[in-house]
């Protein structure tokens, strides 16, 4: 009676079956609530060629920034990117893909591949560099272009807590992309900080259904602060 | 006198209505959280994925988990509510939020704005600033009116790759206020001692001035 | 500093400029989780004319099919309808409009309409009746059809548990179509059965944020249940 | 002989597997529940936003706030969650539900499936329905094989109005387990004591007959 225990024990095998040239989609906003303990895993398989979908790309040594170290990845889908000098000096050089993408659109664009909607219209971008060569339609008198559902092999993504089925909770905005992420991956892996019992989540309290998390792990985050700011009493 | 940063700050913060949900961009709209009416209340969206930020933590109430659009940390005012990425931008998209302060690079009179790339220079990104512009009805763009060689930002046509096209309607710079209608700013306001001579020949596009343009008044 | 309390207290004031030949994005599924006793409010009003999106339009005497008593719906925008004679006499003499709708493409429906995405492609409905009319478009092999949002002048809701910001908690299967619904609505109007004060909710654990709600009202339920069913010990 | 509903239900249960969630629609397809092998864990999802449904309530754990896509009350098991009909419907279409069974009216070789709409007759609408044979890879059809008067629901091509096209790919009915491949059903297994004649002679459609068709087991 195992066949909803989602728990494995090792990093390796979080992410057995990630082979070169496959699309990830990962959870995160900036460092906070990244899957930091996966991405490292990436790093030690040199897994290459990579397509990843992240709102952002790490920082130089954490996070994303990572895995340009190695030149790991091919291709980014980001919304805000070049917080690290290796990722501008290889997009730059032409090492690296960008396709810069509104945050919203793709925050969207990763709710669609997970709910089976192949395509939507939006406003945001029409008119603009993101709008170019795509279909451009009018409702209501107003302008949209029609943005395409992003669907990965895998998702990487981290959440506060679990149970052993996958039902997840997220903790303040570490929540961010990382519940489209996971529902937009074929195999989508999840580490947490905490699993819990079967039973212990309050069904109303669940921020995202076990039925979309394949593999979940248990890790120790660093949770890098990009940002440190604070005010004095 | 070009208005100073807070000064600016102040001036957007004067667009506040009781009960508005605002989206402030970062630099000087973020600013203009500190000038919040005291009669008055406001809540903040910060977009990735909370309503209801408070100032910068404490020392010891710093939380990695807890930051705004800018990656800074930050904290949770009475009645915040956290929701994912998409969840926020279906809330901006769909028109939600009341207001949203957000820089530019330029701004032209048929409401262009560019906001988020230079070529071949700055190429960071667009965040969620075209998703802010295409969802907000009540935006104001808050930047210097000319650059530092005294180029105007104020076109009648965006020569940078625009983040949205005819959607902006309000530009607060730091020698005026101005409306964008049909093709032409209206000079609204203009900051305490600047003359209205200086603002038209720092104004690219097309320049309404109407016959009484008063100062403005902090 | 009462621009956030979106407290009401009377039902009257409640749906305040709710007018003839309004349409009403109305939440709930079955007789769980409707707004009971805006429904009756709306009766009270004789508010005639009406375009309800909703998913069921309740049974005689109770929900939705109070207001077919009085024909105060023209046409209904449903998935599922007909538990009530009156509804089916009336559609049949051709005095009610129907307007049937798949059960997930309404919910997506009033998602996009409250999102800002003003149409979406799925593949339900395709060859179908509800496919007829509408743009079909190919993706990656597959047919997929145009669904276009949902709008209301108002939505009408029911929820659990609010604080005066309109923060919102729904309980169980209750909450169903009402998040959508409410943000689909441009005068949102819920009714729950407890308010509480700002601050005691957890953020984490808000279902539906406050910005969606323009007024909250709070009531007493007779929640009827349409197919009681239980098991002996 | 033809099959019982319990008979039928048991045939559904025996494609579960352990670590399925699976979606039941009301009727036959419901009872399946009841015959979930004890070494094996299924959990149910239901379209009105519930995953972990449990059987019917206690008289006295009876909750109004809780109940199925068939309206009638229900109970939890653990490790259920509770979702808004668009996150439930974007569960089903996304394709993330692993086996859907449902009734239907009509299956034709093609994998089409009339299950909604008679017209003159019953107009009450298609719930789920469609967005349930959209969105499942794996979905059985049970049904009867043929009316009370004999004519049979496995046709060359559907009569009625269709729920979805192309989309079905198993039929369990009380005669017999068939897939569709290619514009034809193909028959896999028969009731117990059901003649192959009797199959062939109830089946509209293009039938397709190996050599070995065995009889089901329970």
């Amino acid at each position: 009676m195992s066949g909803f225990d989602k728990v494995v024990t090792s990093y390796e095998e979080a992410l057995a079956g990630l082979e070169d040239d496959m699309t990830i989609i990962a959870g995160g906003f900036g460092l906070c609530g990244i899957p930091e303990n996966l991405i490292k895993e990436i790093k030690r398989k040199g897994t290459k060629g990579l397509t990843i979908a992240s709102n952002n790309a790490g920082v130089d040594g954490f996070g994303l920034g990572l895995l340009l170290e190695d030149k790991q990845i091919k291709k980014m889908i980001a919304s805000y990117v070049g917080e690290n000098a290796l990722f501008e000096a290889q997009m730059m050089n032409g090492e690296l893909e960008v396709e810069l993408t509104p945050q919203g659109t793709l925050a969207e664009k990763m709710r669609a591949g997970g709910a089976g909607i192949p395509a939507f219209y939006t406003a945001t971008g029409y008119g603009t560099p993101v709008g170019e060569g795509k279909e451009v339609r009018e409702f209501d008198g107003r302008h949209y272009i029609l943005e395409e559902a992003l669907n990965g092999d895998f998702s990487i993504a981290k959440a506060w807590k679990a149970d052993r089925h996958g039902n997840l909770m997220f903790r303040k905005t570490a929540r961010n992309f990382n519940p489209m992420a996971i529902t937009a991956g074929k195999i989508s892996v999840v580490e947490v900080e905490e699993i819990v019992e079967v039973g212990q989540l309050d069904p109303d309290e669940i921020h995202l259904p076990g039925i979309y998390v394949n593999r979940l792990i248990q890790g120790t985050f660093e949770k890098t602060i990009e940002q440190r700011t604070v005010r004095t009493a | 006198m070009a208005l100073t940063r807070e000064q600016l700050a102040q001036r957007v913060a004067q667009e506040f209505q009781d009960g508005y949900y605002v989206n402030l961009g970062i630099g000087i709209p973020t600013l203009a959280a500190n000038y919040i009416p005291s009669d008055m209340q406001v809540v903040l969206q910060s977009e990735n994925g909370l309503l209801g930020m408070g100032p910068f933590p404490l020392e010891e109430e710093i939380d990695a988990d807890l930051i705004n659009a800018g990656k800074q940390t930050v904290t949770m005012v009475e009645g915040a509510a956290i929701f994912s990425s998409a969840d926020s931008f279906g809330m901006i998209r769909g028109g939600h939020v009341d207001l949203t302060v957000l820089g530019a690079f330029e701004v032209d009179c048929q409401g262009n704005i560019a906001s988020w790339m230079i070529p071949g220079k700055l190429i960071k990104g667009m965040g969620g600033a075209m998703d802010l512009v295409a969802g907000a009805d009540n935006i104001i763009v808050t930047m210097t009116h000319a650059s530092k060689s005294g180029q105007s930002k104020l076109l009648s046509e965006c020569t940078l790759p625009l983040t949205g096209k005819g959607c902006i309607r309000r530009v607060l710079t730091d020698l005026a206020l101005m409306d964008i209608e049909d093709g032409k700013f209206i000079l609204r306001e203009r900051a305490p001692g600047v003359s209205i001579e200086e603002i038209i020949n720092l104004t690219g596009g097309k320049l309404v001035v109407p016959d009484h343009v008063p100062e403005m008044t902090f």
